[in-house]
């Protein structure tokens, strides 16, 4: 599985990574190859220096979906509830349709440029001298630019709703290292503490981290039960 | 009155795309003879070196491909940059799927799009309109530039278009009803 | 390749008359071969809405006399003398920032405005020249007929003229950059 490398490339959005994990791998977007290619996508989003934060949100809802698709794959068992597996199903159709989408992109790239049919620029040879604007005043060219100017695009605001989401994953793995310093055991509940969706996310995301960095050791003994994070 | 030499006239007077409507008003004739004689100039060109391109309810005539490279070199102003992959995905969505307003290009590619619409708009390919079903929208479709810049006379002529267009209908209402539930609950 | 058809395509775009010698320069082909395909031209376009017009070595295409009186209801339909939101938008953007280059007014207006220029250039309204810095480009600039109109001896006169135009070039200049800058990502 660490065969495969990503590009150190930018991706806009979760669906772009995805699908290039799933494509370089020949794979089909379905559960199997979703759960394939989570470690890697998991992976590129903690490499990430310093994201958007509307776009980071982006990437952290596909990767709660990814984490159940993943979970699921690991213990068969597992029930998912019905807003699991309408996250897992809604990551499923969007990626079906981003690549349909992305496969019809290349028929406009194999065409564009190649055989350009001209037009002929408006009133050619039309000669009618000057054209009294009627009643026009600098005032109303004025009035034109406030307007235009109005219509700027804004450098990017980002919804409230989408910052209160997003926290950051440095944070959170500092917190559960600094935890892990004082006390022996703790819990993923007790270190997640009351989240929202992306909150718990992040603090998986976390809690992996220094699974893999080997600071850390869990032990779930139970489907559902509390995880037992210890100095390792 | 020739009605189909009388608009090529035209047409090749004005040579941006003219809408339908307005032929309509010019000729002081209904729509439906006007769309009726497009129909018989773009047979009467079919072996000609000029063409009549179509859409979205306007019409202009566009040179053959086979005269292209000979264009080129006379040309000022010739908008001919290279598409980034963001571009033409965008564009491959506002093409297939089009006109549509930008949420709907967003929730298909998982990002927000709006400054590569704008570069879209900016380089002619893409034009907007004020949305039917909601005036403080806008809607986002294909330009006839876009045609041109692909040496196509109307968008039938895309590969896949007719298929996809066909199946994106019951499609779409379905996800839109499900997208606007799940909104709702948010 | 078909000539007659090809230089049917050429002469559209072209507009004004060329030379026969021009066109057999551009195709490549003696001036015997071009004025053969100019015959076959003049023929194949008998029936139709345009015809070829020749004169002293020149060949140019023309509308039917059918149109004319249709052609006259759209000049003076299209040259009124008023002028719309995009064109009063457009002419503000070349008055206060000009002369500039038709790509700078397109990302100021955030649209694609070559009819709208074309227009205003034929209304005699704004006048273009070729690019000192690139002479493949033109740029825009207000006519002296029209800063005449308005009453202005000069540009500064305008109203609030130095602030427009440095939230203009600013605004361009961001645009720009940020263009770059999302490109090289990609």
């Amino acid at each position: 599985m660490e065969n495969y490398q990503i590009k150190i490339q930018q991706f806009e959005g979760p669906l772009d990574l995805l699908l290039d994990l799933i494509e370089e791998r020949k794979l089909s977007v379905n559960e199997i190859s979703l759960a394939e290619v989570s470690g890697q996508y998991l992976d590129y989003l903690k490499k990430l220096p310093r994201m958007p934060r509307a776009q980071a949100a982006s990437f952290l809802v596909a990767a709660a979906a990814l984490i159940l698709i993943k979970s699921k794959s690991l213990l068969p068992s597992l029930e998912l509830t019905a807003e699991e597996k309408e996250s897992i199903e809604d990551l499923k159709k969007r990626l079906e349709l981003y690549k349909k989408m992305r496969r019809l992109s290349s028929h406009i790239s194999s065409l564009y440029g190649k055989n350009i049919a001209y037009k002929r620029e408006a009133f050619t040879g039309v000669k009618i001298g000057f054209i009294e604007p009627k009643g026009l005043k600098t005032i109303a060219l004025c009035a034109a630019l406030k307007n235009l100017i109005k219509t700027f695009p804004a450098k990017e605001i980002i919804p409230e709703k989408i910052i209160e989401k997003v926290i950051k994953l440095e944070d959170k793995i500092d917190e559960l290292r600094r935890r892990m310093e004082k006390t022996i055991k703790t819990s993923f509940r007790e270190f997640a503490g009351i989240e929202d969706k992306i909150g718990l996310v992040v603090s998986f995301l976390a809690m992996l981290e220094l699974v893999k960095q080997g600071i850390v050791a869990v032990v779930q003994k139970e489907h559902f039960g509390d995880i037992e994070i210890s100095r390792s | 009155m020739n009605l189909p030499n009388i608009i090529e006239s035209i047409l090749f007077v004005h040579g941006e795309p003219m809408k339908v409507s307005r032929l309509a008003k010019i000729l002081n004739k209904k729509e439906a003879e006007v769309e009726e004689a497009l129909a018989i100039l773009r047979n009467n060109l079919a072996e000609r070196g000029l063409k009549l391109a179509q859409n979205g309810g306007e019409a202009a005539l566009i040179t053959v491909s086979e005269a292209s490279g000979f264009i080129q070199g006379l040309l000022k102003e010739e908008f001919s940059g290279k598409l980034t992959r963001a571009a033409l995905e965008t564009l491959a969505i506002v093409v297939y799927s089009g006109p549509l307003p930008r949420p709907e290009i967003d929730f298909i590619r998982g990002v927000n799009s709006s400054f590569t619409l704008r570069n879209l708009l900016v380089s002619g390919l893409v034009e907007r309109e004020i949305s039917p079903k909601d005036r403080r929208t806008f809607i986002y479709k294909p330009s006839m530039d876009f045609l041109r810049f692909l040496g196509l006379s109307k968008l039938d002529d895309l590969p896949e278009y007719g298929e996809f267009r066909k199946n994106l209908e019951d499609f779409s209402r379905a996800e839109t009803n499900n997208r606007e539930n799940k909104e709702n609950v948010e």
